[in-house]
């Protein structure tokens, strides 16, 4: 097995821990993984992204041209990202904000609200691991179990009291996930 | 013991492997795209737990000369910077040669010449490898190509500059220093005692007892008598090295054409390797661990097998020139590579194989 | 008479404030809310207004202001990390009469490039050294600088510079105008119109000094937020320099010609 | 005696959002727009046009030079 | 009209043709060996007769950003220093590669690594060739071996170096430097004016006028594709360079064996030349003038008429390596050297050639 | 009683001064009358008399001193050109309770070091700053310094320092007392047995604030003459220091702890 | 009275004959040796050794600290 | 013809300005010449050295480790360089201070008393004149006008009132000197 993900958003959106916790939740069962940011003044105020990889063996490039999954969480990260999913594979999207919403024919689209999830909850934090849910509803490439051990890994300890309420978050999101098209 | 896993980051696994390996000191300024070296470090604020000393220096120059003076206390000191910082570094770099210091040098690549891109790059195997700074000189070099070596080669470089006296680099880019792969952690190894250092270092200027002559830190040389001789000495040190050479040979068993590529480029080149092995070619991978001292030999033993060798780099083709002195003409060498930040796709490695040593 | 409309009010004739034309139309690339984009604009302005664009290079440095040349309608030349005073140097002796003025931040003139600084005001270079303290690298992503305050949290200073290991904020600008190269020594600030007026009087001034007087170098130090880094809002950010930078770094002329 | 009327046109597509300008008004005429531009911020914009008296305040804080500012006389 | 004969150092003649190539600006620092260019200038003082800017730096790094900075307005602008100040240099150096800045760099080598010695020696070869600083990126390198040519390098090195808009190094040695030899003068040439300067290099910081866009001098480029196309611009540009390759040839028609040797090794070759035809050892110098570009053809050439080359350096072996490459294992090559400020000795030099290459 | 002779008086018992066992041997490589030389020898004295030889590791500069590892003998390390603050720096916090001083002349110090010394000591550094200022470069021959004063000449200024184009000496003592980290700052002399027995008292306190007090960097500037470099005999030397070093240098403390 | 009397001994061959010694003596103590040591110097001597009251100046102001004092009471 | 010397002393014997006009001499009667001093801090208070060649061809090598002439004036460079000196070559040297006179057998050996003849002259300046005389009366490789066209040249106008001294003292050193021994 192997997964390669793109995530892309805004700054504040909590894109980099999202892939970071993904990648630790693969730790948790023994795959390999790899977590490449965008980075540098391209970062400041603008878009952030992460490349993340899971897979059985050992992972050659962290960098990628094209990706299994797309998590798309802003217009421009739409613009720059949705033709690099190859063909047959997943782009998910938050509509929030999206004006040209994703036009190709080849690939699976889905949509979670997730901003509007997160109001909800009322935490604004819990925004990407509502994202987070819907992806693993998607691709359940770690269980559960494991990404609650790897959302641990990756909170410092003080922080620990907010697990149940990420959990609540992922299980949210993976309700919530719309399916837009398949292929 | 079950072993420690942690997801990290290239910069963080040094910062993490220093405090472990029991480094004494660690002087930097920021630069991108190393700065987390620096912030790890402070935020794990180990001068309060193994008493390694952290500092912001006011600029690259102070902090080499920081290395210099800390290293000349007989302790493990290191730095990072990214290459224009390490650029500024090169006098101080030639004067810890000069004086036999060892000493750990973290060089996060950018795409050069000038302030350039902050994008990952290969473009300093000269600087490194030949000597940017004066004088004849070399350093141990080594080129980490996963997270777990940026960790692993933290310990292993402070062993190599302290066995051969002389600083110890690693050549390193922006995706091996800002991505994050699982690193298995080793153990805390205490920091040495200065009773330690005394007796391991007795060159070291940690005080000049009664029991001994006062030690003197320098390059200078006067006469240029005595100045030769210690050049012949520090050439006779550097070809020693070569017993430390390290590489990795990856399917070259069978291989018809090698790729030759290290760091970054030498992971890519693996899935080069897949792509072409399922067309059917041959193709082996040559990943040189230590650029200085230069796995010339085995080089020069797969020229007599194999029908050419593709020196992958991510600069104009810099490792390439030491790959063909090592074949000594025994078989065709070509270089592909990219520059700029924009890192080689599999595909087209595999094309610049074809077109230009089997094609060709 | 009848209420003016928007239409009636938004009319060139009726133009009281608009963009200098020496301001290029790229989008500034700084955070929403920094200051570099404000004092970019007077600077600019001051030139226009003194007509002598066809006689400026400026200097860009290394910092969030690097790119400046992108939106700085003039000749530049983008720096080494602190070493815009040597190409100010230069450039100012080799063109006498062209107006000389370098951009810098707080690690670049007050860390890396401390030599440049104090040698150059020290041979009292005739040329305008403009200084954007935001206490902080904003350009690699918010380290401690050497003005970053006691106790002030950054990125190399997780838990607030500890002034015992990591020394005090180094009031450069203080330091310097005890140069008898110094001519005209001042700190502005830009986050309110009435320090945004007093601030490009004293961008004004300095340029007389430099294209008339002759005498020596300016040296105008702009307090300035860096949010990002300081992890606030603009507007938060702003307060927080009253509150905490201005009393450090206390605005107004620090030495001024005789 | 004559009043002055002021208004202010926001280059919507770069202005940043930042506030700003807000604090700067004496008379309280901009607002943040609940929209946001192609950037994703939330512009400025006058919530209040018929205080503006076109001191142009707002314009020379922003950051990013995107308002424009205009006066007229209302002949009362 | 009568040629204009003085009795020179060669730093003197530097500094000399510094004021009648119609220089416009030098920055410097002292060192030894090279003090007196600064000397030299200070004493005539130029910005009283043509207008030449004379700075004494505070520092190595200043001087050579005060180039950059002379020199991106369009100005003949240079600095001079000696191997530890060089190192010092490599940023500065990097970024006007980068920016693509014309300037002349002077390096007075004396005997690394470190603070080393104040003698003579060649040892600087890689930093200057290979690129001390940062990225991938080439100057022009002169290697003059006489006093003669320390003078002539002037006005060949910012002709060249204006012609590519990459900077020149004239890589001197202390022997060259501090030794007197008479030198033919030429007539001072005007400093161009401000007009002069506008027209001849319209990408140059003069100041915006109404007719152009504004002139924009940086080596930044944040955009990979941007930086990869610098790159390759920068590349081909090396490549042109070659056109202006040059080297002496003596004794080379009949040569059996061939030195190869640049600066003062070279003038040693001539004596040793001697003393092994005296023995009768038809033996030849190729003495590389340009080190980069490197006369790697004409080299090539001669790999397939001779038994043999011996590069003779005053380091560890250094042009060498760049010898092997030309050659293509045609012919074989060896090193014989003297380090340390050490000037090698003929009758050694004959040795070496006996032992190393007719012999062996 | 008879009159003492010659062979009487030199005694063991009678001894009242010889040169300290923590200067080496090895004959000075300074010229004749080179203020070095004093200013060694007191040092060392101090170290001695406090019995802390094995606890010191001094920094030597590039410069006239450059070999004073030759003559001192205690650990010593050679720094490049104007680093030797680094390296104290690094010395000092890697073996805290180390005696740490750096020796360094006034190009070293004041001119390619300047940011070096300006950090070390801003940031508070617990070392001694020993500073050598003869207004000259003497190693490479007489070059002007920062500290030259105004219409000396050198071989870099040989028709006397202009200060309209070279800038005016740069008096970084004074410079450097503003900063919070300097805790001791003073200037002294070593021509004279008085002002030798001056400046091995600063020293001496400098010491034991170091090994004491422990507050910040003890800098002990100390105007010596350059015979050679000045072109004049080692007694008019001295004189021409007093008569035009001193008035612009004026001897004696600059801050002394509260 | 204890009248002091003193004396020196300067290392021959290692004084650089700089004469700051010279001035230093209180006394007028001090001359310089008409012949020159093995590095060319003509090098410091007492040349009123009577005078001499071993207070050391001389010896405290030599650059190349070549000069050891001794000090005896003449028991008048 | 190729003449190569050696000349050697205290820094303030004016041993580089002596090569420095016999190597002018050279260039006015079209020879190539070369002077190379030693440099940097050994030099200091210490002794000074300088290599000079005259040669009707090309020089290759300024630096020699024997020679034709060697011009010694203390003790210090007797000791080092008596040795260097080529079989059959010539030494000069000023007896004033030296205690070790030369010892060699195979070369020819002749004393100048320089410093007292200056002494003499009243101007210690003339010291390297009176040598430089001596030494062309030995080895008359540049003929007298040269000498005084090289010497114009290599002082500096202001002092061009000085030559008629200076030629006086190069006339006096030719007659001084004194024949040790001749192989
Ligand atoms: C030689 C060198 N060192 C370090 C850097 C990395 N760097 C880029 S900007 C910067 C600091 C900028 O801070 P400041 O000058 O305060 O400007 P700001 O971004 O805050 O406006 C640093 C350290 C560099 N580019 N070059
Ligand atoms: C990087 C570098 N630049 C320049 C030099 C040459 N250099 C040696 S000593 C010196 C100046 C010394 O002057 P100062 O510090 O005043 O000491 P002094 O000799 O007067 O005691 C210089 C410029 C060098 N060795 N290294
Ligand atoms: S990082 Fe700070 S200084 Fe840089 S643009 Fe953003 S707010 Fe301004
Ligand atoms: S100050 Fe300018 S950028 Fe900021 S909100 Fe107001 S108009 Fe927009
Ligand atoms: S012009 Fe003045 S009144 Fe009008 S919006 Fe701007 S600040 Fe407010
Ligand atoms: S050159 Fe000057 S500083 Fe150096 S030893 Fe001689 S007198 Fe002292
Ligand atoms: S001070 Fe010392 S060196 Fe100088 S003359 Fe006197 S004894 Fe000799
Ligand atoms: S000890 Fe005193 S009295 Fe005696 S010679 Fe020395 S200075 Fe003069
Ligand atoms: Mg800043
Ligand atoms: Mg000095």
């Amino acid at each position: 097995m192997t997964e390669e993900i793109i995530i892309a958003g805004f700054g504040g959106q909590g894109v980099l821990s999202m892939g970071k916790i993904l990648a630790y939740s693969g730790i948790m069962q023994d795959q390999e993984v790899s977590w490449m940011p965008s980075y540098g003044p391209e970062m400041r105020g603008g878009t952030a992204n992460v490349t993340v990889i899971l897979s059985d063996d050992r992972i050659s490039s962290p960098i990628l041209n094209e990706y299994d999954t797309a998590i798309l969480l802003n217009q421009q990260s739409m613009d720059k990202f949705e033709a690099t999913v190859k063909k047959g594979g997943t782009l998910l999207y938050d509509p929030n904000g999206i004006i040209k919403h994703p036009s190709r024919k080849d690939i699976n689209i889905y949509q979670v609200e997730g901003a509007e999830e997160a109001a909800k909850m009322e935490s604004t934090k819990t925004f990407n691991m509502i994202v987070l849910g819907a992806y693993l509803k998607l691709k359940p490439i770690v269980i559960m179990e494991n990404v609650i051990k790897g959302l641990k890994k990756s909170l410092p300890s003080r922080h620990h009291h907010l697990v149940p309420l990420n959990e609540k978050a992922i299980t949210r999101g993976m309700e919530v996930v719309k399916t837009i098209q398949t292929v | 013991m079950a072993k420690e896993l942690r997801l990290m980051k290239g910069n963080e696994a040094i910062a993490e492997a220093a405090i472990r390996a029991g480094a004494d000191a660690y002087f930097g300024y920021p630069i991108t795209p190393q700065s987390e070296v620096l912030e790890y470090l402070m935020g794990e604020k180990p001068y309060e737990k193994t008493g390694m000393v952290v500092l912001q220096a006011e600029s690259e120059v102070a902090a080499i000369n920081m290395v210099y003076g800390g290293a000349s206390c007989g302790r493990k000191v290191m730095t990072s910077s990214s290459s224009p910082g390490i650029s500024l570094k090169q006098e101080g770099i030639s004067y810890m040669a000069g004086a036999e210091l060892p000493g750990l040098i973290l060089n996060v690549v950018r795409g050069g010449p000038g302030l350039g891109t902050i994008q990952p790059s290969q473009s300093d195997y000269n600087q490194a490898v030949k000597g940017g700074g004066h004088g004849d000189y070399k350093l141990v070099v080594l080129a980490p190509a996963s997270v777990q070596e940026m960790y692993d080669f933290v310990e292993k470089g402070f062993e190599l500059s302290f066995k051969y006296r002389t600083p110890t680099m690693i050549l390193s880019d922006g995706v091996i220093g800002q991505m994050m792969e699982k690193v298995e952690l080793s153990e805390y190894k205490p920091r040495w005692t200065h009773e330690e250092v005394v007796k391991m270092h007795p060159w070291a200027t940690t005080g000049k007892t009664a029991d001994r002559e006062r030690n003197i830190i320098t390059s200078l040389n006067l006469q240029s008598d005595v100045q030769e001789e210690h050049n012949l000495k520090l050439q006779a040190k550097y070809k020693k090295m070569e017993e430390d050479v390290m590489f990795e040979e990856v399917m070259c068993d069978d291989a018809e054409y090698l790729f030759v590529a290290f760091g970054s480029s030498a992971r890519i080149c693996q899935k080069a390797i897949q792509n072409a092995r399922e067309k059917g070619i041959k193709v082996g991978l040559l990943r040189p661990i230590t650029l200085s001292p230069f796995p010339s030999v085995i080089i020069r033993k797969y020229a007599d097998k194999v029908k050419g060798m593709l020196s992958v780099e991510m600069n104009a083709g810099q490792m390439v020139h030491d790959i063909k002195l090592a074949v000594e003409g025994k078989t065709k060498v070509e270089y592909y590579g990219r520059m700029g930040g924009i890192i080689p796709i599999p595909s087209d490695i595999v094309k610049a194989l074809e077109t230009k040593l089997i094609g060709g | 008479m009848a209420e003016l409309t928007f239409q009636d009010i938004v009319k060139e004739e009726n133009l009281v404030y608009k963009k200098t034309s020496l301001l290029t139309d790229k989008a500034l690339s700084y955070c929403p809310g920094c200051g570099h984009g404000t004092a970019h604009r007077i600077l600019m302005e001051v030139i226009d207004e003194m007509g002598y664009q066809d006689k400026t290079v400026g200097v860009a440095p290394v910092g969030c202001s690097v790119l400046a040349y992108e939106f700085m309608n003039i000749d530049m030349q983008q720096a080494a990390h602190g070493r815009a005073p040597a190409l100010g140097t230069a450039i100012k002796r080799i063109m006498p009469n062209h107006f000389v003025f370098t951009y810098q931040g707080d690690g670049d003139l007050a860390a890396i490039g401390t030599a440049e600084t104090i040698h150059a005001i020290n041979r009292g270079e005739n040329i305008l050294i403009v200084f954007i303290n935001n206490g902080i690298y904003g350009m690699t992503g918010g380290q401690m600088a050497p003005t970053t305050l006691p106790n002030m949290k950054a990125s190399t200073c997780p838990f607030g510079r500890d002034v015992s290991i990591m020394g005090n904020p180094l009031r450069i600008t203080e330091l310097i105008a005890n140069l008898p190269g110094a001519y005209y020594v001042t700190r502005q600030a830009v986050h309110t119109p009435n320090n945004v007026r007093k601030a490009k009087k004293a961008l004004k001034k300095a340029f007389e000094y430099q294209m008339n007087v002759k005498k020596g170098t300016c040296f105008v130090e702009i307090v300035s937020n860096c949010n990002s880094g300081w992890k606030m809002t603009p507007v938060q950010a702003n307060k927080w320099m009253e509150d905490n930078m201005f009393p450090y770094y206390p605005l107004g002329d620090i030495k001024v010609p005789e | 005696m004559a009043k002055v009327k002021g208004a202010i046109v926001v280059d919507i597509e770069k202005c940043k959002g930042c506030e700003v300008c807000v604090g700067a008004c004496p008379t309280e005429v901009i607002g943040m727009a609940k929209e946001v531009n192609g950037k994703g911020y939330h512009y400025a914009q006058m919530a209040n046009p018929d205080a503006c008296i076109g001191c142009a305040n707002c314009a020379i804080v922003c950051p990013d030079g995107v308002i424009t500012v205009y006066r007229a006389k209302q002949i009362a």
